[in-house]
């Protein structure tokens, strides 16, 4: 069953690609959507029709495909597992995923590489399930640079473009240089582990990771913990797989570059799924990174700090595209200091509203590009909610959302994570509060952002007109013709409409018990207990405070700040809804700070400290001299230019005159002779 | 009184040596060697090898070196042919080879053990033409043989080489 | 008595001469000339060997020896014939075409 | 049959070459006629290998076993001894599918000479395969040398515009150092005649000595352990000895390299498994952090120089440097997990490289030039092919589930549980940064061939893939995603072999578990 | 007065004798003819030494039988390599059969003098005494110096002849010296008889180690080394060959390159290895300075085997002339052979050479058939593009010149394995290395002409040449014999090691 869901996806791939070549575009969407909304109900079923029905500590369903590798003692299965966190997962990767799709049929029309593009969504949508649904981490592994490849293959979809092909590349190797990182820690549990397995499972004779993480003692908060080639490396190399795919610093370059690809495809894998992909992880090893809590530290602060830097940079940028990627860089900073600071079911739930309203979010600017032909610089813009009503609409549920305003999804999940922060335990002080001021100064610029980004697009004045020519001429081939900014059709506005209600509903899955008073139960975290209730349990009971009355005063405390900190971030998200309303409706075009527009130079820097250092050093060191000069030059040619050099020498010893031939004879004679008469007299 | 015998004809032969490698004409130091081997075939016979010493002379002096200085007098270089020398570093090599040689041959020598030639009197003694031909024919048989088969092969090999073209 | 190391002595001394002569001469018939003459000092070792031990043998390989050297001069007068047929000169520095 | 199996896989394509010799004659001899020939004797070859994983028991050591007396002189010993075992398996039979592909891959692309071209690969099969199968060091050594003739032919005769340069560069090469394995294959012969006055030549027989009664000092294992792995280091070809590789590859004809990519790189590191591992265990050990420190160098260096290359071929062939880099890192780290991972990479570079050299020379025929600067935009005219290339290049980067990446990790694997490398862990993370350089070079290759706008007027109507080349391209194709996603059959039958050579390296056993960070087998070797 | 026993045996030579014969038959029937058919000649020196091999066969078996009062022996080193100058006179004369017409030659004198060379390599190889060997060593001597004067009018080969008379006849005296002086210094007046030159009775008395003067022996022992080493051409004595090799005609280039270094070769193992050696070994009274001989000479000889490989090989690279390569690759190759006498191991360099003259020969052909009347073309460059033009002579020459760099499967590499390994059990473990090294320098020169034949244009104006049937033939048994001696050694192998018990045993 759980083969269905990823084998659907896949045959529908497989389909496109080897036989879809003299399908219509038409066929191809329906094969494409029918493949993935196949995968999407099966996954319901699977999660509510079995998942569900068993015992709370039993769910976890192993499905034993084959054996893939077994040397020695090293085994990996292709082999998946079903249970709470994996479920949801495939829930809402299905679900948005089948939505993107269903929109994609009408963004990506007339698209020369339509079937190729469908093709290659439907392989991500394998390879991001196979991630899921993983029972180890080298099968995880697959599905990880799965999603990596299709990732490169979709921002190179306009393969003619060599920005696009750059991205992709830049996309591959940065995601590559996380694997290094990923793979290393995958090693060191091996090494230490004896197992890749998550879970134990006793009916093929393995043991799980996992199992045995929880079975040692945790690590100090120490920075030599980080070395020392323990539970903290560990966790601290899996995490740099996250940031890899993650994009969190110093691997996020790559997402912004990542939107030359269409938009649905940055929407499903650049916001929605793939991206999710190192919170997924972080919390699947839960039980690892709890007991490293120096890694936690600095999973919290990297989350932090991307978090901050990225929506600072969001504020800078002009490319409607550019803004929501480096929101969604933001927001997974957000997700990353959650799991931090051991609230991993927040993290997981900030990954699952933020999948709807960033989805939605990177449809709508989809909707917009098609609406203008192409243009996505929002200078070029505004005023487009007269023409382009049904998108202005959902997108402004979306930016409220993502602002954090109370009641949307966006709320629940993000207050959570700013009250977690706030009073955890498992980070010594000041640590939270710190985190928690950064979360609530990247809030507050959240909503500044985004505010920017809707008003710029949806009101003001109309900056298109002129523009319509030159941008119709400069995009070849996409720009079907020019005209006035118009509504985008059915399909696109469906998907819109419905993720539009996500984003405004999911949240109450998981409504915070303080704030409900308990009336309404969190779901979510009732669901997800199972798999992370463990983890959740030792980072409140954290090894920081052995006092139980500590505890128990801190647990009655965190009831109370709850609420208030709930209050205060409402207060937050609504105080940048205004900053930005009323600085941006009347400066549209303010020049943002230099620093921001050029995202810090990063690029820049990287460029010029690595990329071209790496570069000029293998022409000019490595193959120019080292190989071409020293080895080959000087030891293999200079060998045999030695040796005839020196047959060259040695053959004027042939000087063709009889008598110094005979002088050589005598010469040869008189050293042997004198050495045998010596000899002998020795 | 030996001892002056073999000094005088050790002097000889010697000189006649060295004499042809002073000679620039070729018969002069043909008509030396001569000299030298002659003075050698005294020599054999203060050894008493008597049929040595006589073929010495009759095969040696008299038939080989005859040939010799017939093809010099055949060849009959002109005289104003230009002095062709390209390697005279070579003369100077003359003198330290030839004393390293003999500083080896000395070397050796000192330490030879006196012997005193048997006294045999008579046919048996060993260089009489007897006990010479008694050997050739039966230890030095097949050696003797084979010669024949070298002067043989010499032969036609001179005349391969030395007769004139269109022969 | 000449002692046995005289007569060796001697044999070693002409047979050096004629070593010498043979790098040291220009003309291809003096270089056999000394040829010959190495040949003569071992002669002279062999007679004195074969007196001096009362052997025969010596002077046995010694008859041989003539024979050869009679034969070597057959051919070698033979060659330097030819040579000198094609080239006019008897000096071995002018016989350089082969070489390196 | 199967007494004789192996010397007729082994002799068919030779037999081939015979009859291609003896009866294509004359002055216009049928080319199509003789190509098939050669295609029919070297498809028989592969279906006949077919039989031997088939055949093949698992952990029962030397099977297809031939052994007859050849030269009994002189003490030689020498014997026609032919098997295989886990190690040579699989290599045979990658041997046996890659030369017809090879041929197929040049059906059009030779157009002189022809018979001459199809007597060289046959007869280079031969030695190939023989090679592999050998278990005398005389018959090994032949092989291994006679081997030269042909490729060396190839490459000057239809190799490129420095084909005799690269030609007799290769030859010196390889030929200094196999000079050095015969002078260490007489010294092995001797030694272990005298210690056991047996004189033989025999590898099971001297192997099989060399554990049970150690008739080598050290100081003799470590001279042998040299004069046998500069043999095989210059034939793998192992940093800083793998300059004639870019050469080679670049000269030689589009069959030629594949089967030297494919193939001959491959008898260097098997050599090493063969040789240097089981009979030198000590030295092996004792030299094992230098030889690991040069194959994580060359990994790395190997992916550095490939970035930078202008040429389609001398990219690849910096990147066999890389990649053979790491075969050389998993055998050396005497874990059944590395060496496991070093045996099935070898494989899969062969499978992968000798792919891409099929496919680089698929656009050197319609082209004539393999600079990457003259092509881009080849996804626009010729979309399959730029499919297909895909998938080679991702199989060569390692993508999980392509048959790359097994081996890869495996290697990766081993060499950081390693208990007997010193510096294990920083040898095993410096070479996964090679995993980073692959994607790098490897990308940036493809895009600039391949994507991108077709600027280069003469790319413009570039033909498709024809029927032919498609065909030539499926099996490797099919085989990267089997081998990627099903590799237990080929990893199961090397199995107990690669178990023997771990026990023979690490004598107290000692486990990968938990413990092993403070087991004291890790101090052992410091 | 004793009767002597002239211990004549008839059998004994009948080999020498049948080769004399058929010489005395050539000549006999040109001068009666006028003018002899090359084809009559060349069938009677064909036939002849059919039956010389014949006889050989038929003296097999009878080993270390003496006769003629001890001047020669019969044992598996007289009759192995009488076995290799008989195929490097049959191959020889195969392929001078239509190059001698070709050429306008005397015809009979030609194959007299090879017959009688043939005859002189065989009483060097019979020899047990150090008279014959001078005999011998002088008939095979004076018959090549005929032999490379022979082209009479060509500069070239007058040049070639006379250098090699001058060098030849001076290192012979120095040979003749080295005789003189182990002659008197086995005197021992105790025995009889007094002094000698008979080998098996100056074993003997090395063995029993009453000596008149050890400095004498090892005077006359260094002697004899230059001797023989002038013979076979080892630096720094190998000077003459290059020059010689390349101004004499080809066919003669080809005999001197391989039967009378190989005949060389016979005697030096004869009286070193066999006489000076064993001696060593025996000595069990007189430790003191005969158990110095042997390492004296080995260590002598492994210098030089290292100098003339070296020498060789490196200036055979720079060679442009092919037949002065093949000169320095033949100075090379004695030098492996060397190595073979250094480990004291005769059979090994019989085998090496018994390899070598076979596929040197067949090389040697090929030259004499490219470079045409009056040897003009031999050039490398005028090798150019043959390969394809006629493919069958350039595949030729190239398995020859990969059987000389030692590729397996030739007689080449099993030559050099044996040399090796002997070389190497002996503990020569320095000279197996530089051996080895130079043999993978030599790869580099011997790959040339295949690369000038097969990769590069064919020159203008290249006419595939025509090839007599002999030539054919002779070409055809060089391939069968270098990959007969490299894949399937066995049999002869055996025949040669049958020698090794008999001969130990002998000697004890």
């Amino acid at each position: 069953m759980l083969a269905a869901i990823i084998l659907a996806p896949l045959a529908g791939a497989a389909f496109l690609g080897l036989l879809g070549k003299r399908l219509g575009e038409r066929a191809i969407g329906f094969i494409a959507c029918s493949a993935v909304g196949v995968a999407a109900v099966l996954s319901f079923y699977v999660v509510f029709g079995k998942l569900l029905s068993l015992p709370e500590e039993q769910r976890r369903i192993f499905e034993h495909l084959f054996t893939w590798i077994n040397v020695g003692s090293f085994r990996a299965d292709a082999s998946l597992l079903l249970d709470p966190l994996s479920g949801i997962y495939i829930l809402f990767v299905t679900f948005v995923g089948f939505w993107i799709h269903v929109f994609a049929i009408g963004y990506m029309r007339g698209d020369e590489g339509y079937r190729r593009f469908f093709a290659y969504l439907n392989l991500f949508m394998f390879s991001m399930l196979v991630l899921v649904l993983a029972d180890n981490f080298l099968l995880m592994f697959v599905g990880w640079e799965g999603v990596g490849l299709c990732s490169y293959l979709l921002i190179g979809h306009y393969y003619t473009k060599d920005f696009a092909n750059d991205a992709a590349k830049k996309a591959f190797v940065v995601n590559r240089i996380g694997d290094f990182g990923f793979a290393l820690g995958v090693m060191l549990l091996f090494w230490k582990a004896g197992t890749v397995f998550y879970f134990t499972d006793s009916s093929r004779g393995i043991e799980g990771a996992f199992d045995w993480a929880i079975r040692q003692s945790a690590d100090p908060l120490t920075a030599s913990a980080i070395f020392a080639g323990g539970l903290t490396t560990i966790a601290v190399l899996l995490f740099v797989g996250a940031t890899g795919k993650s994009a969190q610093i110093p691997l996020y370059v790559w997402l912004p570059d990542a939107m030359a690809g269409p938009t649905p495809v940055s929407a499903l894998i650049h916001a929605a799924t793939m991206v999710t992909a190192g919170v997924y992880m972080v919390s699947r090893a839960s039980a690892i990174y709890i007991q490293a809590p120096a890694a936690m530290l600095i999973v919290a602060i990297i989350g932090a700090a991307t978090a901050l830097i990225a929506a600072t940079i969001a504020i800078g940028q002009w490319d409607i595209k550019k803004v929501l990627a480096y929101s969604t860089i933001s927001q997974l900073g957000y997700m990353f200091m959650a799991c931090g600071v051991g609230a991993f079911t927040a993290g997981i739930f900030h990954v699952f509203t933020h999948s709807f309203f960033k989805a939605l979010l990177f449809l709508g600017s989809g909707s917009v590009i098609i609406g203008m032909h192409h243009v996505q610089e929002m200078q070029k813009m505004g005023g487009l909610k007269r023409y382009m009503p049904w998108t202005f609409r959902t997108m402004a549920v979306g930016w409220l959302a993502i602002a954090g305003v109370p009641l949307l999804s966006g709320f629940f999940s993000k207050d959570e994570i700013l009250s977690r922060s706030f009073t955890t335990s498992i980070l010594p002080e000041p640590w939270p509060k710190l985190l928690w001021l950064v979360g609530a100064l990247t809030a507050l610029l959240t909503a500044i952002y985004m505010t920017r980004l809707i008003v710029l697009t949806f009101w003001g004045e109309e900056r298109f007109n002129g523009q319509r020519e030159a941008a119709a001429a400069s995009k070849d081939g996409h720009a079907r013709h020019a005209g006035p900014p118009r509504e985008s059709p059915m399909t696109m506005v469906l998907p819109l409409v419905v993720l539009a209600v996500g984003a405004i509903t999911v949240g109450y899955l998981g409504v915070p018990e303080s704030l409900s008073g308990g009336k309404v139960g969190n779901w979510f975290e009732n669901f997800l207990k199972p798999v992370l209730g463990q983890s959740e349990a030792i980072a409140r009971s954290s090894f920081l405070m052995d006092d139980m009355n500590e505890i128990a005063r801190r647990a009655s405390e965190e009831h109370s700040t709850e609420i208030e900190l709930a209050v205060i971030s409402s207060l937050i998200a609504l105080a940048g809804l205004a900053i930005g309303w009323y600085w941006f409706r009347r400066n549209a075009l303010w020049q943002p700070p230099r620093l921001l527009e050029r995202k810090y130079y990063v690029d820049e820097v990287y460029d010029a400290a690595i990329v071209q250092p790496v570069k000029a050093g293998s022409t000019s060191l490595l193959w120019k001299v080292i190989d071409v000069g020293l080895i080959d030059g000087l030891l293999v040619d200079g060998s045999a230019w030695a040796a005839s050099k020196l047959g060259a020498t040695m053959r004027y010893l042939q000087s063709g005159f009889a008598r110094a031939y005979v002088a050589m004879v005598v010469l040869g004679a008189l050293i042997i002779i004198g050495y045998f008469v010596i000899y002998v007299s020795r | 009184m030996e001892k002056v015998l073999f000094i005088i004809f050790a002097v000889l032969a010697v000189g006649g040596a060295l004499n042809i490698l002073l000679q620039r004409n070729p018969l002069y130091s043909a008509l030396s060697l001569i000299g030298t081997l002659a003075s050698l075939s005294a020599l054999y016979v203060m050894l008493r090898a008597q049929f040595i010493a006589a073929i010495q002379i009759v095969v040696y002096a008299g038939a080989i070196m005859v040939l010799f200085v017939f093809v010099i007098m055949l060849l009959n270089v002109p005289k104003e042919q230009p002095v062709i020398d390209k390697q005279k570093w070579l003369r100077y090599l003359a003198v330290p080879f030839a004393s390293v040689i003999l500083a080896e041959a000395f070397y050796v020598l000192r330490l030879i053990p006196s012997v005193t030639p048997p006294r045999v009197e008579g046919d048996q003694a060993v260089g009489t033409t007897w006990s010479i031909g008694t050997g050739l024919f039966t230890d030095y048989l097949l050696p003797f043989e084979v010669t024949s088969v070298l002067i043989l092969m010499a032969v036609v090999g001179a005349m391969v080489l030395a007769r004139r073209e269109g022969d | 008595m000449v002692p046995l190391s005289w007569y060796l002595g001697l044999s070693a001394l002409i047979f050096t001469i004629g070593a010498v002569g043979v790098f040291v001469k220009r003309n291809v018939i003096t270089i056999f000339l000394c040829i010959e003459l190495m040949l003569n000092a071992v002669n002279l070792t062999l007679v004195s060997l074969s007196s001096f031990f009362g052997d025969a043998g010596g002077q046995l390989f010694v008859f041989i020896v003539m024979t050869v050297a009679a034969a070597e001069a057959a051919v070698g007068l033979a060659i330097i014939i030819s040579i000198f047929r094609n080239r006019e000169s008897l000096n071995v520095d002018e016989v350089d075409q082969l070489k390196l | 049959m199967t007494d004789h199996l192996l010397t007729i896989i082994t002799l068919l394509p030779l037999a081939g070459g015979l009859a291609l010799a003896v009866t294509a004659r004359g002055e216009r001899p049928n080319e199509s006629a003789m190509r098939w020939v050669a295609l029919v004797f070297s498809l028989a070859a592969f279906g006949l290998s077919l039989a031997l994983p088939f055949g093949f028991k698992p952990g029962g050591g030397f099977q297809f076993e031939t052994n007859v007396p050849w030269i009994n002189a002189f003490n030689l010993g020498v014997r026609y001894h032919v098997a295989v075992d886990g190690l040579s398996l699989w290599l045979v039979v990658l041997t046996t599918f890659l030369v017809p592909l090879a041929l197929i891959s040049s059906w059009r692309s030779i157009n002189f000479r022809q018979r001459e071209f199809l007597i060289s690969m046959l007869a280079l099969e031969t030695g190939m395969i023989g090679v592999f199968v050998a278990m005398d060091m005389f018959l090994f050594y032949l092989f291994w040398e006679v081997m030269l003739v042909p490729m060396y032919f190839l490459i000057g005769v239809w190799g490129g515009e420095r084909r005799v340069y690269a030609a007799i560069k290769f030859v010196i090469y390889t030929v200094v150092g196999s000079l050095l394995m015969l002078a260490g294959i007489i010294a092995l012969y001797s030694l272990h005649g005298t210690a056991t006055g047996n004189f033989t030549f025999d590898i099971v027989t001297i192997t099989r000595d060399a554990q049970s009664l150690g008739f080598l000092t050290f100081s003799q294992e470590q001279w042998l352990f040299w004069a046998f792995a500069i043999a095989f280091l210059i034939k793998v070809p192992l940093f800083p000895f793998h300059t004639w590789l870019p050469d080679a590859h670049v000269e030689a004809p589009t069959a030629g390299s594949v089967v030297l990519a494919g193939v001959l790189l491959k008898m260097g590191t098997y050599g090493l498994m063969r040789f240097n591992l089981p009979i030198f265990p000590e030295a092996s050990q004792h030299y094992a952090t230098l030889i690991s420190a040069l194959a994580v160098v060359g990994i790395i260096y190997g992916a550095l120089v490939a970035m930078v290359q202008p040429d389609l071929k001398k990219l690849v062939a910096y990147s066999s440097v890389s990649h053979l880099g790491f075969v050389v890192l998993g055998i050396f780290s005497f874990t059944d997990k590395g060496m496991q991972g070093a045996l099935y990479q070898m494989l899969n570079h062969g499978v992968s490289t000798g792919a891409l050299f099929i496919v680089v020379g698929m656009i050197y025929d319609r082209r004539h030039t393999r600079l990457i600067s003259e092509f881009g935009g080849l996804a626009s005219v010729m979309p399959v092919y730029s499919a297909l290339f895909l998938v080679v290049t991702l199989s060569s980067i390692a993508l999980p589930s392509l048959n790359g990446f097994v081996g890869e990790f495996l290697i990766l694997l081993g060499t950081f549980t390693s208990q007997t490398l010193p510096h294990a862990r920083l040898f095993a993370a410096l070479a996964a940064s090679g995993m980073i350089l692959s994607a790098v070079y490897m990308l940036w290759m493809y895009q600039r061939v391949i994507f991108g706008e077709t600027r280069n007027p003469a790319n413009q109507k570039l033909a498709d893939l024809n029927g032919r080349e498609r065909f030539v391209l499926a099996p490797v194709i099919a085989l990267v995603f089997v081998m990627g996603i099903y590799p237990s059959p080929f990893l199961s039958l090397s199995g107990p072999a690669i178990e023997g050579l771990r026990s023979r390296l690490n004598p107290p056993v000692v486990s990968s578990k938990p413990t092993a960070a403070t087991s004291p087998a890790l101090t052992v070797k410091e | 007065m004793q009767t002597p026993n002239l211990d004549i045996s008839y059998h004994a030579i009948l080999p020498e004798m049948i080769t004399t014969s058929a010489a005395l038959l050539i000549m006999v029937i040109d001068a009666i003819s006028r003018k002899i058919e090359r084809r009559v000649a060349g069938g009677v020196a064909l036939v002849g030494l059919l039956g010389a091999v014949a006889a050989v066969a038929s003296l097999w078996g009878q080993t270390s039988r003496t006769a003629f009062g001890g001047m020669i022996v019969t044992d598996e080193l007289r009759l192995f390599f009488a076995m290799i100058f008989l195929v490097v006179t049959f191959l020889t004369v195969l392929i001078s059969l239509r190059w001698i017409r070709d050429e306008a030659l005397p015809i009979g004198e030609y194959f007299a003098l090879l017959m009688f060379a043939t005859t002189g390599m065989l009483l060097m190889a019979a020899a047990n005494d150090l008279v014959m060997i001078f005999l011998g060593l002088e008939i095979t001597s004076i018959s090549t110096y005929v032999l490379c004067g022979y082209r009479r009018t060509d500069l070239r080969s007058n040049e070639s002849a006379a250098k090699y008379f001058i060098l030849g006849s001076f290192s012979t005296a120095f040979l003749l010296y080295g005789i003189a002086l182990v002659y008197g210094a086995t005197y021992d007046p105790a025995a009889q008889p007094v002094a000698t030159t008979n080998l098996q009775l100056i074993k003997e008395r090395l063995a029993h180690g009453h000596l008149f003067s050890p400095e004498m022996l090892f005077a006359g022992a260094a002697m004899m080394i230059v001797g023989f080493g002038f013979k076979v051409a080892t630096a720094p004595f190998h000077i003459w060959s290059p020059d010689v090799y390349e101004g004499a005609p080809t066919p003669v280039t080809a005999f001197l390159s391989t039967g009378s270094k190989a005949a060389a070769f016979a005697s030096f193992s004869r009286v070193f290895i066999l006489t000076f050696a064993t001696a060593s070994v025996g000595a069990a009274v007189s430790e003191g300075v005969l158990a110095q001989l042997k390492p004296a000479w080995t260590g002598t000889l492994m210098v030089m085997a290292m100098l003339t490989m070296t020498i060789g090989n490196l200036v055979a690279i720079v060679q442009t002339n092919i037949k002065r390569m093949l000169a320095y690759s033949s100075i090379a190759h004695a030098g492996y052979a060397l190595v073979g006498m250094v480990a004291a191991d005769w059979k090994a360099v019989a085998f090496y050479l018994l390899g070598y003259v076979v596929i040197n020969l067949g090389a040697f052909a090929i030259i004499e058939v490219i470079a045409r009347r009056g040897d003009v073309s031999t050039q490398i460059k005028d090798y150019a593009g043959i390969g394809f033009q006629s493919l069958g002579l350039a595949s030729a020459l190239s398995i020859f010149l990969l059987g000389l760099a030692g590729i397996p499967l030739t007689a080449g590499f099993m030559g050099k394995l044996l040399v090796f390994k002997s070389a190497w059990a002996a503990g020569y473990h320095a000279l197996v290395v530089v051996a080895v090294i130079n043999s993978a320098i030599s790869w580099y020169y011997y790959l040339r002409v295949p690369v000038v034949m097969f990769f590069s244009e064919p020159a203008v104006g290249f006419k595939r040449p025509l090839l007599s049937r002999s030539l054919i033939a002779a070409l055809v048994l060089a391939i069968l014999g270098t990959f007969y001696l490299g894949i399937m050694p066995g049999r002869v192998l055996e025949a040669l090691e049958g020698a090794r018990t008999e001969i130990t045993s002998a000697v004890r």
